[in-house]
């Protein structure tokens, strides 16, 4: 019973540290391509993770099933709308970010989007 | 087992009527089924009231529960009397709104107009009868969301910008009445109203009270158009379809008057707190501005419909000086006024309805001449604009003669001042009823429109109703009067 | 009983109020029914605020659970959720034909196009 | 179009979960949370996406308005005619206990039915709710009115 | 009821797999094993393949039975190769320096069916540091968040384990 | 046990209250959407999260809703993005 | 700790929408609220209301504005009216109810007016005089059933009132 609780904690705790990871990722990256991976990152360890570890406090009963339910709804979910809003945002024209020493391009400004947004 | 059920079926019924509407109504079904809903409801409120008067009030306890666990019906002599307004107004105008309907609405949107019609008509009805709270919040927000979108449908475009301050307004009002509502439940523990009057005795100087008051009374002040909160009302009247102002400017604010009387007096029991007379105190400036901005601006007019919204909102500040005495002659004036002031608008409303079919228009050159060519309506329009002024054998003269009365009573110079107050601002309202009839006898018609013809029997019906409704009620007063006192006293807590 | 001790209170009190602010003050129609429901649903918290017991669990039976959160407010809160989309759906219905008559959506030019069309005010 | 491959083949997966949970959450409101008007908020849900994915036409002709409409005034009646069955059985109305004969059965087959009532009236607004604002959008882009 | 051109067989196969798959959904939803909410149980499955088939999505795509026990194989592997993408991505994230290059490449397809192609993109996505943003009927577009991930897909491990999934039937 | 549930939703607010810096500051509406996606998956969590900390594991439901409605939201919003409106002016090809 | 933290949220959600200019922003926002006011509900204990408020406000509420924005455009062109009255009315309501909140009785004290009056008795009989665990769905549905008959009957009236809005051709203004 013990080791189980030690597996959950251990679960949950490095879902937690996915989860930040992925979040200060959401601030930190410089573009909204790049936020993108970030935000995955929540989706299938972060989420993932800390599902498992409840799973396993749950135990043997209906709450695992729902648990299950609710990461398999998850996995499904979370790339469809990630990959409809990438693509919906390349449509868009927005242009991904490129690193200064990584191309020859100008750089693209990120911020001059709002505007033409209608 | 009907009779015993009677005050559920007086909702049930009309709520029941709307779906049946809209599944069956095609073509004149939709006006047949709810003409025959609104009489059957009629019906249910003539004998609700005899029950009233014979037996005293009905308690009804939905679903079998108890009062402050269950939702409670509660018929007394005021709700009898509001009830009767509404049914005998709604079922009134039916005849008038085949017609009026045909015209102004397309036609494959006749069966949902009438599905909303009736919904609007069991809102009303529903927040009259219900003795809890906070269904009366529920069942106000059936009879606004409903009349929104019959507002919306008036022909001008206007309608819809005046629709949707309305609902901005409303939704502030509603939702400021159930703030009111839930700092009163977060007190006593019970949406009951009576249960309530009861638990908050001992509690009047709390500060979450008297938040509540405040909320409860503005709340209920933007639904019934009191003078600074009147924003939305011109515009809503003047631009709706005929039938629906009928509707709201005979019913839609008197329901308001009724649950601001109801909390006023059956739940704060204002009269047997010295500490809240303040709150009716307030009333008092306004209603006297009320009064006399709204005379004034009606004066301005050019069109009759805005013209008799404004003259609305001058007799809600009649309404509200009665209810500021807190007296029961200043309520019975009160109380006459919202059962008189329904007939005589609904009547002054339906004429115009007419009018506007017959002669073109609503505004005032639109009227030249027409006392000749439309000798009926412009003659049941002039009775009830005379009782609007308050002519003696009207029953405008009645609910003025109450509150000049309760005001003379009073002995106070405020009494004094009130009692100036009604009988100018009566002679205000002789200047833009003149203004109106003036043209109609006297003036000649604009070149062009030789040919106006009378306006149908159907309409001629429905008018002559309210008008001989407005002599009938002015020459016997056993009716409203009699009802009005007993239910004075009985909001006031006198023994009958 | 300090303000703090009823901080949710506070707090619902305050987000009530930037909605009602919203709401009047704002020129765009959609943006006054956002800000309508941002009223509304602060109400909601007031009264949810109300229910809540110390120590309490929601109140479905459950073996061997004892203090229950109030289920009244719930259901009145319930019910007035319903409200509230009730009104905004009719709200955006109104929005869009008011868009088709006047062709915008500020209300300073449709009181402008009202005034420009004549009409009494 | 692309993004409709992907769009498709998982919506097309998840809908019948979607109407399976809503109907659960019908079922069960009386032993957790939920009950009529979310189950018919989140069965109008899986209307609503499929609306999206597949168009307009292909909702209609899965819904048509004339059913929803129907739909919609069903709902209300069968609350109000659990009410009326309860009168004519002798109690006041919506007193479920009149039911049937165990009181507790009753109350049971009381809040069914009205549960199942609210549920098909929300679930059939919402669609036809849906259904209107997006037949304007496509009116409005018809007529190319812009976005001034 | 809209034209399918799925023969009738296949659909009424999916449709019976689909309300066991449902039913089996009610019972762990549920766990209530009296009379009462069983036999909702199976007037709900039956209602809802009966609205799916209305809507016409009952099809291979939607419900790949056909795809049998190769599918969970592949999502434990699919699941170890996003372990080690997270951490890549987590590292790139917390470096101060902030190594990303961005890009954006394209790639031809080789699955052949709708099914194959959808599984592919959405593994790309759900792995970190790759996302789809273009799926057409040959080329697929990915957005990476570096080299090594571009490499990485390149490789075409990934999309080999997909082939896999729908052969040999 | 119930003091690591504590952590976890903890740290989960901390991370929400990120997305919600990242909503309101945009800067493009695809990252307000992303933040409000990310945001979603978030609250699913906390709610899971929840059940635990209050020993009634029954939230899942809520859990398994809120996961649905976000989905629904976002989809949503991408469709008015992706067609300046809200719908298909036909009907996509058939499969 | 989790409920303060939310309820911050909140604020900063909803200073967000008194801010944010584009009404697209705007809408996602007002999901976020939603979602986050599910979350505060769940933890005050209604777990129904979060339910619902997950559903509508997040869900239906979102759909519906964004299918209003795709019809008039997404442009809050920021002409606000004269600020001195709104502001006015806000701080006279706000002032009304925060000069309330000392004497309301201390959130989550069990002596509370609504905490002994009516309630205890519906958490009481439910499981035998009704027979059913969710206590919330035995008083919406059985003890105050009329308010939600009033409820379906409001949200029918909704529909009805869409649907009558855009029933027929749409007509010329003049």
């Amino acid at each position: 019973m013990f080791a189980l609780d030690i597996m959950s904690w251990i679960l949950l705790g490095i879902g937690t540290l996915f989860l930040l990871i992925g979040a200060v990722g959401l601030i930190r990256l410089p573009d909204f391509f790049s936020r993108i991976h970030a935000a995955g990152l929540i989706d299938t360890l972060g989420a993932g993770l800390i599902l498992a570890g409840l799973m396993i406090e749950a135990g043997w009963s209906l709450n695992l099933a729902k648990l299950v339910l609710i990461l398999l709804f998850l996995l499904f979910t979370s790339p469809t709308s990630s990959h409809a809003l990438a693509h919906a945002a390349l449509v868009h024209g927005l242009k991904p970010w490129r690193h200064p020493k990584d191309s020859r391009q100008a750089q693209i400004n990120t911020d001059g989007d709002e505007a033409s947004n209608h | 087992m009907i009779f015993s059920n009677l005050a559920a079926l007086q909702v049930v019924v009309p709520l029941i009527g709307a779906p049946l509407c809209t599944l069956f109504g095609r073509g004149i079904l939709a006006w047949a089924l709810s003409t025959a809903v609104t009489w059957f409801a009629f019906a249910v409120s003539i004998s609700l009231l005899m029950q009233v008067l014979c037996c005293g009030t009905i308690n009804y306890v939905m679903g079998g529960w108890l009062a402050p666990w269950g939702i409670e019906y509660r018929v007394d002599h005021l709700s009898a009397l509001v009830l009767l307004l509404i049914t005998g107004v709604a079922s009134a105008v039916m005849p008038f709104a085949y017609q009026s309907v045909a015209r102004e609405i397309p036609r494959e949107k006749h069966r949902l107009f009438y599905t909303a019609y009736l919904l609007t008509f069991t809102g009303l009805l529903g927040m009259v009868i219900t003795g809890d709270a906070f269904n009366a919040f529920v069942f106000m927000e059936i009879s606004s969301l409903s009349a929104y979108v019959l507002i919306a449908l008036g022909k001008n475009r206007r309608a819809l910008y005046a629709s949707f301050q309305y609902l901005v307004l409303g939704t502030i009002g509603a939702t400021f009445f159930v703030i009111g509502v839930g700092l009163l439940y977060m007190i006593t523990g019970t949406l009951n109203m009576v249960d309530l009057s009861e638990r908050l005795s001992g509690q009047h100087d709390s500060r979450v009270f008297l938040a509540a008051v405040g909320f409860l009374v503005v709340g209920l002040s933007l639904k019934l158009a009191l003078f600074p909160l009147h924003l939305w009302l011109p515009n809503s009247y003047a631009y709706a379809p005929s039938v629906v102002t009928v509707l709201l400017a005979a019913t839609g604010t008197k329901v308001a008057v009724y649950l601001l009387l109801r909390f006023i007096f059956t739940v704060l029991q204002v009269n047997q707190q010295p500490d809240l007379l303040p709150v009716v105190d307030l009333l008092f400036p306004l209603a006297l501005i009320g009064m006399f901005a709204g005379s004034i601006v009606a004066i301005y007019q050019t069109d009759v419909k805005r013209l008799l919204a404004y003259s609305s909102i001058a007799q809600m500040g009649y309404i509200l000086l009665g209810i500021s005495m807190a007296s029961e002659r200043g309520l019975i004036g009160a109380i006459v006024h919202v059962f008189n002031h329904g007939v005589m608008k609904a009547g002054l409303f339906v004429a115009v309805g007419a009018i506007a079919v017959h002669a073109g228009g609503t505004s005032i050159q639109n009227l030249a001449g027409l006392g000749r060519r439309m000798p009926f309506t412009m003659a049941a329009f002039t009775i009830c604009a005379l009782s609007l002024i308050g002519i003696p054998g009207t029953v405008g003269f009645v609910s003025k003669w109450y509150l000049v009365l309760a005001a003379l009573e009073a002995g106070t110079t405020r009494g004094f001042i009130a009692a100036i107050a009604v009988v100018s601002a009566s002679l205000l309202a002789i200047i833009y009823v003149w203004r109106v009839v003036e043209v109609a006898y006297f003036a000649n018609p604009s070149d062009g429109e030789a040919s106006v013809a009378e306006a149908s029997w159907q309409t001629q019906f429905s008018l002559w109703i309210f008008s001989s409704s407005c002599v009938a009620f002015g020459l016997s007063t056993g009716l409203t009067a009699g009802v009005a006192r007993l239910a004075a006293q009985t909001l006031l807590g006198i023994a009958p | 009983m300090s303000v703090l001790g009823n901080f949710n209170y506070v707090i619902a009190i305050t987000l009530s109020m930037i909605g009602l602010y919203v709401l009047i003050e704002r020129g765009n129609l959609i943006k006054k029914l956002v800000g309508l429901n941002v009223f509304q649903s602060s109400v909601f918290l007031l009264y949810i605020s109300m229910g809540k017991i110390d120590g309490g669990t929601p109140p479905i039976h459950y073996e061997g659970i004892a203090p229950f959160s109030n289920p009244l407010p719930h259901v009145l809160i319930l019910t007035a959720i319903v409200v509230g989309v009730a009104t905004l759906s009719v709200g955006l219905a109104l929005v869009i034909r008011i868009r088709d008559a006047y062709g915008t959506i500020e209300e300073d030019e449709i009181q402008a196009l009202d005034a420009e069309s004549g009409g009494t005010e | 179009m692309s993004e409709h491959l992907i769009l498709r083949v998982v919506i097309k997966f998840l809908i019948p979960f979607i109407f399976l949970f809503a109907l659960y959450v019908q079922a069960h409101g009386d032993y957790g949370p939920g009950g009529g008007f979310q189950a018919g908020i989140i069965f109008s849900v899986g209307f609503i996406l499929y609306g999206m994915i597949f168009g307009l036409q292909r909702l209609r002709r899965v819904v048509p308005p004339h059913l929803i409409l129907a739909l919609m005034a069903f709902g209300l009646l069968l609350y109000t005619g659990v009410g009326f069955a309860t009168i004519l059985l002798g109690g006041t109305f919506l007193d479920y206990g009149y039911l049937s004969h165990d009181t507790v059965h009753g109350h049971h087959y009381g809040i069914f039915l009205i549960e199942l009532g609210v549920g098909i009236t929300v679930a059939s607004v919402m669609i036809a709710i849906y259904q209107t604002f997006t037949a304007r959008a496509e009116e409005t882009t018809d007529e190319n009115v812009g976005t001034g | 009821m809209i034209n399918s051109n799925w023969g009738g067989a296949a659909l009424l196969r999916h449709s019976i797999s689909l309300f066991f798959i449902l039913g089996g959904t009610w019972l762990l939803l549920s766990g209530h094993m009296e009379a009462l909410p069983l036999i909702l149980g199976a007037i709900a499955c039956t209602f809802v393949v009966y609205l799916t088939r209305r809507m016409d999505i009952i099809d291979g795509e939607s419900h790949p039975i056909h795809m049998g026990f190769r599918l969970p194989s592949y999502w434990a592997w699919l699941a170890w190769e996003i372990c080690k993408a997270n951490f890549d991505v987590a590292c790139r994230i917390l470096d101060p320096r902030l190594p990303i290059e961005p890009r954006l490449f394209e790639l031809e397809l080789h699955q052949s069916s709708d099914l194959e192609k959808v599984i592919y993109a959405n593994s790309i996505t759900l792995t970190p540091g790759t996302v789809t943003t273009n799926l057409d009927e040959e080329h697929i577009q990915i957005h990476a968040l570096s080299v090594e991930a571009e490499r990485e897909i390149r490789s075409g491990k990934m999309a080999a384990k997909v082939a896999a999934l729908e052969t040999s039937e | 046990m119930t003091s690591s549930f504590a952590i976890v939703g903890a740290a989960l607010l901390f991370a929400m209250g990120l997305a919600v810096v990242r909503a309101v500051a945009g800067p493009t509406l695809f990252d307000r959407i992303l933040a409000a996606n990310s945001f979603g998956t978030k609250t699913v969590l906390l709610l899971a999260i929840l059940g635990f900390l209050v020993g009634r594991p029954d939230f899942l439901d809520l859990a398994l809703v809120y996961a649905l409605i976000n989905f629904v939201g976002v989809i949503a919003a991408l469709k008015l993005i992706k067609f300046g409106r809200f719908s298909d002016p036909k009907p996509p090809v058939g499969t | 700790m989790i409920g303060i933290g939310l309820l911050l949220f909140l604020l900063l959600t909803a200073t967000g929408i008194l801010l944010v200019r584009n009404l697209f922003a705007v809408v996602i926002l007002s999901g976020i609220y939603s979602l986050l006011m599910a979350g505060t509900f769940t933890i005050l204990d209604a777990v129904d209301v979060a339910f619902t408020e997950a559903a509508v406000g997040a869900g239906i509420s979102t759909v519906l504005l964004l299918a209003a924005l795709g019809v008039v455009g997404q442009e809050d062109r920021g002409r606000n009216r004269r600020a001195l009255i709104p502001i006015a009315v806000v701080v006279l309501a706000g002032v009304m109810l925060i000069y309330a909140v000392p004497e309301m009785p201390p959130f989550g004290s069990p002596e509370a007016p609504i905490h002994v009056h009516v309630a205890p008795q519906y958490i009481e009989e439910t499981p035998s005089v009704i027979g059913i665990p969710n206590v919330v769905t035995a008083v919406l549905a059985d003890y105050r059933g009329f308010d939600t008959l009033g409820e379906v009957t409001v949200i029918f009236t909704a529909g009805i009132g869409v649907l009558l809005l855009f029933a027929g051709r749409r007509r010329k203004y003049k």
